[in-house]
This record gives structure tokens, C-alpha cells and sequence, in this order.
């Protein structure tokens, strides 16, 4: 059991080589996914992963508006990354702040690599993730929902995206970190990925020695394909029961 | 298109409402089906998601200590917000609350203030100093009709589980936030002289008139609001409010009374 | 004389069966309309009703900007509600809060049914009031003062427009409640009516039993009767001042 | 087809000018028709209602204590506004103050301000912790030309008439607002070397330059501001502001001076 | 030697007939003119005056965006007077205020009548002037920088604009406050003009009698007639050691 | 036409990357023509203009006492702010900051708080009460490519540079900020398998990945930051990083080390 000091609380963070909600280091936290959750965008998704709670919605491809936004040769893709008021402990203000334009951006690059934005010019598809509950590691739990969300709608995509963290605790590599373990933990750093293994998003914070690194990302990765797996089996369960549009996933795994 | 469309649909609707039906089968006054589901949101104080036909809506309470207003120094104060996500239907839109929005927030807010539903001086801490917040967030996810109704019994039905957070502020210990009173939003729209509640986005699209009637557990009215650039007779805001308040009783009963 | 405590301050609301100011439970208070008062708007009304001074322009039909706002068969219709910071008791910011946006919006629906929009496709009918002092109803005075002023301007109306409230204090209900009652009072309703009993706008913040809703539905229609003839008055006499334009003001009465 | 009314309006007056005429048949340093009407707003603390031509231009002053600001500790503060609504004029936009209605504030707020017009050292109540604050409204109600000069006017009856509502605040009596001087704003256009004051709104649709000179009862200048895209030569500007000198001595004694 | 006492602090502006910081009355700070200091903009020119850093760049002529900003028969000009926020004692927050829309507006209208706007229509000329360190007199730093800017750019010009202030210390006029007379002083009268000595800038804050008002303005024409030659021969300057493109300054001089 | 001439500008780079050349003669991993210099701004606690080529960037520092956050009520307080003002660049447009600039804001940011150069409680005042804020100002002045190297290596220059002017408060004597890192960000483009770091506006232009290394002096990695609508292979990105890594090491030697 180690322990670490930080702003005048301990904290273990292991115990018996468990963590503090009993996973081991290289597991991450139950993970649910429901497709076509919403009746009025083109596809939707809803993610549980642990205490977090998100859902996505796709709308598009669509006119853009305002048009100087159009390009001429393929479709622009917006992402909109969105806290509820009452998804975190102390009450967020409503709108967008820093942190969310941020993320907006990154999860936007993470997913846009695998969109054929060039089949529909001058159109927009737009991904609206909403974090109904936050828990640590919402933006991966928003890119996982948006993949399946744009599957969901119909859009043709090279791949799934899948989405993971990993982490530093107590100088111990770990996936997926909780609430606690990002607050008081030394590095957290989430990626995206196609199955594949092409790295579409990338972000650290905290502190890692070149070889933390490299076990960080080998479990991060790790993680995603997991979570690949969970996503592909929710949009197949989805188009069995409605028995039809399967192609269209089909189709994604295969290019 | 887009107007052919919705001619087409117009027409078809207005057939139907002729002959007394609607789409999906329903009677004038009958509401789609309805769940309620309570405390999703754990870090929310109280939380409501209301399934009304297949809009959604989730409403969070959340609570802290703060400064009361300079008029009202021993009361709690109620702060009420609408968010009409983009996510939720394809005319809403990033950005502040428009006026559609705007007028969502504050009838529900209207509805749970004109009620006296919550014991807003039970909720002062030091009279003139610190008094309990309340902060109602309306968050729409789907907006297929009638997410006024949707969001005003939301409101309610989070607030019911709404625990008071002292133990979180060093205030003593949690309690049950005190509600007096359900009020209850019911709409309907005016359409070619029929009176239709609970409309979905498709009657809502061609309806010019809507009135909303909010109503208290004495059956008595504790608000309304007409919108849209149709016009109502006398007698026909005398009908509806009729239904309303008999609607009301059947939701409160059935969802917010245990 | 009925007694009401409310806040720790003891109100009498009635005395010898007369209000405050020396008013029957159903009379409203001296109103007062100018036609034709601004020089740039295409047409203007000034309106003092008790305590309240509103002013009302109107601009248009004309050219909407920005253009995505234009429709094809007929003009929009914008209004704005707006105080001046220094028309109430505690200054005001500067600009539009949650309030006036409500307010704009059900003003503009209860004008809006009564104009021939699909006369000037394209275009905007602008109308624009501003509250310089304030005294309770002055949604209702600033649509009154707006009616006139949209006839002022010679845009085609199927009839006037004329608004009022009704209130409840201490059990009673009253015709065009004053800031005291307002405040301290039980119950407000402000309502708009054409000529011929079609409503076109109705709030109701407070509580009624049905029986007291449909007794100040009542006296509340009656104020709206009454102040009619007043804005009629006043459009006949400015336009027999001029000698002409009447027809204008006489195809409204007749739509 | 507007461009081509501009025109012919730009050559019509312009003639008018080279024959040392106005169109409405003033002398090229008259002022329009003029009145100031106060104390209009009962709800302010000091009003004036400034009707100058047809444009008219209202001016609320409303007080209530405050924090000073740290570098002048045991002085009042005067914060200013104007508010070009769209009720005024076709070419105003709602939204908050563009450049044109920041400029016309800061004009009137510098008027006041440099001539030292209130002594607000008399207006500290506790210093560093508490001043008067003054909020000076501006609110064009009618633009037909030469509102600057309107608002500055209005301010400064306002303010001659405001009382200092102490009593509302519990700080005593309530007393007439010391005011020391008073300020006013002339402004003149310049065209083909015509100088000409107090343009109504076509004139100033066609001059490039206009220079308003804000100036005080000992006949000194406490304000300058040139604006427009053209240019102005040395002895045109002394001619101005003798002619303004002049003319805000008659406007103050006529007006403002009991 | 004088003395004038504000806000409770003796301040003695004269030491033997100088300045505080040596200066005689109409002698203006140490003035520093460099052209083309930046690689992106069309035109650039840094200027430091005393305390005073500025940095000018212009970009155009070049399309307008919003497009019904375009004008049909000339370009338009754009000013941007903006404060880093370090610039000053006490940090300022990003973005303008009220000061800084009403500089930019009396600082364009220093420069506009003398631009060929009727060559370039429906285009815009953007000019940008950020304030990197600021002690009394930046708007007319501004101007300066702004008007070799307009010119490396290559914009056709009638004639430079060249800018200064005068202002009134101790009832003495004096040329080119610093921070200090300006906070404490009784006058700043900025004013712009060009080589011929038409003004396009005026303003002035204070209190100066009709006599100190014309001895105020002889000083700062004579402060910008100066100035005018530091900017004429950093211009050429640069463009001798380019061995080219001095015709444009040249044409500059001669309309 | 804007398109043609960049699709030729892509190709033309494109066949040099090939045959291992940059347009301008530099190796894949050198940077260019680099210098720091401090203490241009009298008027900030610390400044550093850096130039990188032909970018320039320069980052003010100012400090001043206030209110801690209240879950670190001993710790002073790192604000970090980018303006990408028009001045900068033909792409920059005027108002808040956009995705780009907030991102390169927070980036840097992240640079100074991850590495914990700042010891945060060395600048705390009075537990809970007062602490000294840090406001790092970055101001693009001439972006030709890699501002955000530029940014993050005048950030950490400023730091190094600043006093905290604790006498100008009342505070005691002035005294250097204590900094306990030098955190340096380096940035690489991928493009057709090729890794090139410091990319110029042109390679900017033409690449889809970009990949930023915050490192530290002791070597480790504080921050990382993939943008860009590219991919990116793990093999690719630990070449990145453990040239980032040396490249901040000799960038950290040769300008921030004294």
C-alpha cells in the first residue's frame, strides 16, 4: 500500500494492489453504451463509464450556417463539448468556458480523421456531446459516445474511435483514472485511436519520465481496443434487433 | 420542399382534428405516455429526467449558501435556467438562451415561485447575510413537443428529492428541502377551434396559439401564458383551463405524490 | 378596509371602499395618449398611463437585416421591450435582461395576429418601446402606445390592440393594479384584445380560484373596452387636426 | 437610388450654403427652436428633457452610495452612459453602445467631468469605504441632428435639478447636488468653408468635419473633440471656438442659469 | 520654480526652468521610428516616444468581411487601438473598453482624409496599433506609427500625418506631456494634422482659456511639423537601404 | 486561385521533404534563428520578447495581490491569457480569443504549472485570505509559424525575469519569483511520414499533425498535446518526444540557463 501526501490529506490509493473503487492498475470502469437514445438527432448515444455520464447526438450532414463557413470540397465538422450546470460537485455556470472550447477542439481532431468529409460538400456535420455527470475522464466518455453517434447516423467513417486514459498514481501507471486519482494523481493522459492503432488524439498533463510514458501509452492503448469492443458489439446488438442498416457499421470496419 | 412538406403535413393534421383524432390515436386532452425518473445525478442535490412521449428532459437542483436579495432578507432565493441544448433538436442553437428559452426558464420558474411551493424562509441562514440558493437547471436532451409541461413537472419532481447540502457547508445536517405545494404546467394549442393538450412537435408546428396553464394542489391557478401569433376566445381560455387544472390533478397524483 | 401583511409591513389596500390613490376596484387609472410624437419614426405614440411613461416608434415595412431573417410570403414583425435605467426606483443596467426578452416576445404576439404581414413580404415591421418611467403595467401600456403607433405609420391592421391588467389584493379584484399593489398584491393578469373579444395576449402570475380568474377575465376585457375608445379618440383627433389620413384609421376599424 | 437623393440634397444645400442660407432659413450660427423641460421623471433623481429642433434627447441622473475608486479615495464618481435606441432614429441599431454612442457619452461624461462641474469631494460619505455614485443616463429619444449637444445640455439641467436622495439611504437629509459650473457643448459643421452650428440631420448627412467644443461660464474651453473624415485649418478652429464661446454663453444664461 | 498641489501630493513640474525629465516646454520626448518591423503585415512601423512602445501594421487593400460592410464607390478604413494588457501600471484587461473604441474612432478620422479610399472599392485598409508599453500621449504614437505604416504598405497617400499633444502644467503650455503632467496636469490637447498643416485630429481634456488654447495649438503644430521630418527620413532611410520602392513616398510628398 | 497556388507551394515542399530538405535549408530537427530578450516592458514584473525567425512574440508578466481559490487557499494563482491580435497575423481576427488562441493560452499555461516552476506557496500572503496572482500575458506580434515554441519559451524567460513587487503593495521589499523549472514546449509536424520540428508558417500550412512536447529539466514529459486532423503511429510519437526532449534541452541551456 503506498501513500501520498498532497494539500494536507492523505490519500491511498491502493489497497492490497486494488484501487480505491477495487479495479486493478490496467482496468477501466464499467462501461455502458446504449445507441439511439434520442429521437430527434440523426444518431445519438449514451455513455456510462463509471460516474460519468454522457450522451452524444449527430446532426448533418446539413447546410451550413453561416455560409462563409462552407468549404467547397468537403464537409466541415463542429463539435461542441458541454457540462450541465449540475454535473459537478460545485454548480458550473452555464456556456461554454476555456476548458470546453479546448476539448471541443482536441475531440473534434480525434474524430474528423476518420469522417469522408469529402463526400458532402459545402454541408456540416455536427457532434454535441453533453456530460450530464462528470466523474473524471469525460472527454474520452464523449468521444467514445460521439463515435458511436456518428455509426448511429449514418455518416461513412474509415473507423470507430475509441478513447481511453491513463494515468499516474502513487508512481504506479494506471488506466482509466477516477475522479480522485486525477485530482490528487501525478499525470493524466488521454488518447483516442482507430482500431487500428492511428492515434488521433493525444494529451498530457502532470509529470512522466520518458519510459512512465511509453508504459502509459502501451496500457492507453491497450484500453482503447477494449472499449472498441464494447462499442462495436452496442451498434451490432442495436441493428440486429432492428434487423437492417448493419452495412453501414459493416462498412466502417472494414475500411 | 421544406414548406410543400409541411403544407402536406398541415392539411393531413387538420383532417384528422376534424374528425376528432390525432396521429397517434390520441384524445384531445390525453397526454403521450410519461415516466418519471428520480436522483440520476448524483452530484446534483435532486434530479428529475421526465419522458413525455419521446421528448426528454432532465432537470438538477443544485444548492449553496449565498447572499440574499437586499428586499428579502430572509428568504432563499431561486434561480432558474433552461438550457435548449443543439443537441436536443435540429432548430436550437449554441450560445445564451434565446427568447424561446428565455420564456421556458422563467415559467417554470414562475411556476414554483407563484405557488409558494418551496418554503423560501425556511431556507435563510442569517437573516440579511446568508440565505440557501437554489439553482433549478432545465437541461432539454429531446425535444419532440411540449417540453414546457416536460420541464415544469421536472422542476417539481426534482425538488421533491432535493436534499438541503449543510453537512457539505458546515451548516449542521442534511434535511429534505420543504415543499408545500406541486404545481403543475399542462399546455394545449388552439387549432381551427380544437383544443388539443400535450402536443407533439408536429402539432406544435402548426398550431398559432398554445396556452399553458400552471395549477396548484388546491386546483387553483398559479400562472398562464399565452404564446404564439394566434388568438384565443373567452370561452375557449375558460375550456382549457377547465381541463388544465383536472389534468394536473391526474399527474400530480399519479407521479409526484407518494 | 381590508388588511394584508406581507414582508413585516402592514398595507391597507382599500380604504372606505376606494384603492391607494383613491381609485373603485374597477377603474383603471388617467390615461393619457400622444399620437405622432417622434419625427424620425414612421410612426410614434406616447402614453402615460398613472405612473407609467412609455413611448412607442414604429419603423418599417423595410429591408430586414440580417437578410436569413427575411421570409418569403410575409414580413416579420420584431419588437422591443426595453426601460430606461433611470425609469425605476434602483437604476437599471443599460440593455436587455431575461425580463425584457420575455416581455418583447409575448408583446410581439399580441400585436402580431391583428397585422397584414403577407402584405409586404420581405420585410420588417420594426416596433420599438421604451419605458421611461415605470409604475406597474407597463407591458400593457407599452402595447397600447404600440397598436397606436403601428396605425400611426399606416401599416395595415385588422384592429387595434388594446391592453390592461387585472389583479387580485387583499381578496379583491381589481382593474390596472399600481406598483403598491403590484408588489404586495395576490395576483396580476395583464391581458390584450382586439375590438371584438379576441385575445392576444394573457399572463397570470399569482393565484385565482377559477371563480376569481373568470371575474377578472371579465374586468379586465371591460379595461380593455374602454381604453379602445380612448386610442381611438386619440388617432381621430390627430388625423382631423392633419385633415386627411383618416382613411387609414377608418379601414382598421372596418378589417 | 438613395445614393442619387443624397446627392441631389448634397447640391441643394451646398447652393443654399454659397448663398449664405440654410434650408430652413436660419443664420449659419443659429440654434434650432430650443427647450429644456426637468424634472420629468420622478423616479430619477434629476431629469431633463432637451427638445432642440425636432430631436429630442431625455437625461436621467440617478445617485446611490458606493466604493470609490482606490486612487481617489474620498471623491464621488460619475459614471455615464448614452443608449442610441432604435426607437430614435433608422441608423440606430439595439446592442450595446457602437463607437458613435461611446463617443457622444464620453463627450457629455468630459463636459461635466473637466469643467469641474460637481465638487465631488463634497460628495464622500466615508473615505476610501463609501462615496456617492452619479449615473448620468443619456437616452436620444428623436435624432434629427446635433443630439451631442442636446445630451451635454441635458446632463447639465439634470444635474442643476438633482437632489442627493440621502434619506432613502439613511444618511441624513436629503440636499441639492453641488454643482459648480456649468458646461455646455457647441457643435459646428464644416463645409466648402462654411461654418455653420447646430446642423440638423441632413446637414450633418453631408459634412466630413465637425468640431464640438464644450466650454465653461468663465468663457474658457474644457473640451474639444473634432470628428468626421475631413480636415479643418487652423483659423477655421479659432473661428469656431470663439463663435462657441459665444453661443454656450447665451444657451447658459437663457437656459440654465435661474 | 512652481508648485502645484492635487490629491494631496505636492508635485513641482519645473526644476530651473526644465521638466521633471529635463525636457524645455516645447521640446518633445526622444522619438524612435523604425519601418518594417514586422514579416506578415503589408506595412508595419514601431515607434517608441519616451515611455511610449508602439507597434503599427496595416493589412489591405484587401476584401471586407462582413461583406455588407463593403462600400461601392471607395474602401474602407479600420482602426484598432489596442493596450497589451502589461502595458500599463495596473494590469487592463484584454479586449477594449469605451477609451479604446473612441481612440480608435477620432484615430482613424486622423488618417482617413488623407488616404485614396476612391481606389480600392468595396475593400478594406486595416490598420493595427498595439500598445506594447504606454506613458501619456499613445494615441498620437498611434497616429505616427499608423502613418509610415500606411505607407511602407504601399498605400496611396496624399501626405503623411504626423501627431502630437500640448497640454498645460502648472499654467505653463508645454509639448508632449509624460504620465506624470498628464495625470496631474490642467490640459492634454492632441492633435494630428499633415504636412500642410491641415488638422484631422483634435481633442482636448482640461481647462485652458482662448489665449492658452491658440499658444497650445502653435506648440503642437510646430511639435508636428517635427515630427514629420523623423518620419520622412525613416522612410527613407529604409528605402535607400532597399535601393527601391521610394517612389511611393516620394508621390506621398508631392500631392 | 488561393487554393491553386497552395496546392503548388504543398507539392513543392512536399518533393523536398523527399528528398530530406526544408525550404529554407534547415535540418528536420533544427530550429531557427532564435533569441530572448528581457525586460522590454518597464511597466511589467517580468517581459521577454522572443524571436523565432520571423515570429515574435512577447509575454508580460504582472502581479498583484488577491483572493486565493478556495480548495488552495495557501497557493498563489497562475492566470494565463493569449491575444492573437490582428496585428499578427492576415488570418487573426479582433475579439476574445478563439479555439486557437484559448488552446495555445492553456497549453502554455499547462507548461508553467504541470513542471511546477512557480512554487505557488512560496507566494502566499495570508492563508486563505491574500496571495499573490501571476497574470502571464502572451501577445503575438508576427506569427510566421511555431508561436506556441515561441509562447511557452517567453513565458518561462518572463518568469525567470520577474520580481514580485511586493513594496508597490505594502508588502516588504521586492524580491525575484522564485522558479524552480524551465519548461520548454516543442513542437514537430508529420507530414508523409516526415518529422520535422519548428515548422514555418508554410510547413504549418501543409501539415495535418502537429505534436507539442512540454518537457522538464530533469528530462520527463509535463504536458503533450496532439492537434491537428491528422493521425499519428505510437513509433512516430516516441520519435517525437525524445527529440522534443533534447531539443528543449539545448533550447533550456542555451537561452534560460545563466
Amino acid at each position: 500500500m503506498k501513500m501520498i501526501a498532497m494539500d494536507g490529506s492523505n490519500i491511498s490509493f491502493f489497497k492490497e494492489g486494488l484501487r480505491l473503487d477495487g479495479r486493478r492498475a490496467d482496468e477501466f470502469r464499467p462501461l455502458k453504451i446504449e445507441v439511439g437514445v434520442l429521437a430527434r438527432a440523426d444518431g445519438s448515444c449514451y455513455v456510462e463509464m463509471g460516474g460519468n455520464k454522457v450522451i452524444a447526438a449527430v446532426y448533418g450532414p446539413r447546410e451550413v450556417h453561416p455560409r462563409h463557413l462552407q468549404e467547397a470540397t468537403r464537409a466541415i465538422v463542429r463539435y461542441r463539448y458541454n457540462m450541465a450546470s449540475f454535473s459537478v460537485e460545485e454548480r458550473k455556470r452555464p456556456g461554454p468556458d476555456r476548458r470546453s472550447y479546448e476539448l471541443s477542439k482536441v475531440s473534434r481532431e480525434a474524430l474528423e480523421p476518420v469522417i469522408f468529409t469529402s463526400y458532402y460538400p459545402r454541408s456540416v456535420i455536427d457532434v454535441f456531446v453533453e456530460v450530464l455527470q462528470a466523474d473524471a475522464g469525460t472527454r474520452t466518455a464523449g468521444i467514445n459516445a460521439a463515435s458511436v453517434a456518428l455509426a448511429d447516423a449514418g455518416i461513412p467513417m474509415k473507423s470507430m474511435i475509441s478513447a481511453c486514459a491513463a494515468g499516474k498514481v502513487a508512481d504506479t501507471i494506471v488506466l482509466d483514472p477516477m475522479k480522485e486519482e486525477d485530482n490528487f494523481g501525478q499525470a493524466d493522459m488521454p488518447i483516442a485511436m482507430t482500431p487500428t492503432g492511428q492515434i488521433t488524439l493525444l494529451q498530457m498533463d502532470g509529470h512522466l519520465t520518458k519510459d512512465e510514458f511509453q508504459r502509459a501509452m502501451e496500457l492507453a492503448i491497450k484500453g482503447c481496443r477494449d472499449i472498441y469492443e464494447i462499442q462495436r458489439k452496442s451498434l451490432i446488438e442495436k441493428y440486429n434487433q432492428l434487423g437492417s442498416e448493419l452495412a453501414v457499421v459493416q462498412e466502417a470496419e472494414v475500411l | 420542399m421544406t414548406n410543400v412538406i409541411a403544407e402536406i403535413k398541415k392539411d393531413y393534421l387538420y383532417n384528422l382534428f376534424l374528425k376528432g383524432e390525432r396521429a397517434d390515436g390520441r384524445a384531445f386532452d390525453q397526454y403521450r405516455e410519461f415516466s418519471v425518473e428520480r436522483n440520476l445525478i448524483s452530484k446534483a442535490e435532486g434530479s428529475a429526467l421526465v419522458k413525455l412521449g419521446s421528448s426528454q428532459v432532465l432537470v438538477g437542483v443544485k444548492m449553496q449558501p449565498g447572499e440574499p436579495f437586499p428586499d428579502t432578507p430572509n428568504r432563499g432565493v431561486i434561480i432558474t435556467n433552461a438550457e435548449l441544448v443543439p443537441l436536443a433538436s435540429p432548430v436550437f442553437e449554441p450560445g445564451p438562451p434565446n427568447e424561446t428559452g428565455i420564456e421556458l426558464a422563467r415559467l417554470v420558474d414562475r411556476g414554483v415561485r407563484e405557488s409558494k411551493a418551496i418554503d423560501l424562509e425556511a431556507l435563510c441562514i442569517t437573516p440579511g447575510k446568508q440565505v440557501w440558493i437554489i439553482f433549478i437547471d432545465v437541461h432539454i436532451l429531446d425535444d419532440c413537443g411540449n417540453i414546457l409541461d416536460a420541464a415544469s413537472i421536472g422542476a417539481i419532481a426534482a425538488l421533491l428529492t432535493t436534499k438541503v447540502p449543510a453537512s457539505k457547508f458546515g451548516l449542521g445536517e442534511d434535511y429534505p428541502l420543504p415543499v408545500k405545494d406541486i404545481p403543475i404546467a399542462t399546455t394545449a394549442i388552439e387549432f381551427g377551434d380544437v383544443i388539443m393538450f400535450d402536443p407533439d412537435s408536429d402539432e406544435e408546428s402548426i398550431a398559432n396559439t398554445k396556452l399553458t396553464v400552471l395549477s396548484t394542489a388546491d386546483g387553483s391557478i398559479c400562472g398562464m401564458q399565452k404564446s404564439g401569433t394566434g388568438v384565443l376566445r373567452q370561452e375557449q381560455i375558460y375550456r382549457i383551463v377547465d381541463i388544465a387544472c383536472e389534468k394536473a390533478k391526474e399527474i400530480r397524483e399519479k407521479f409526484l405524490e407518494e
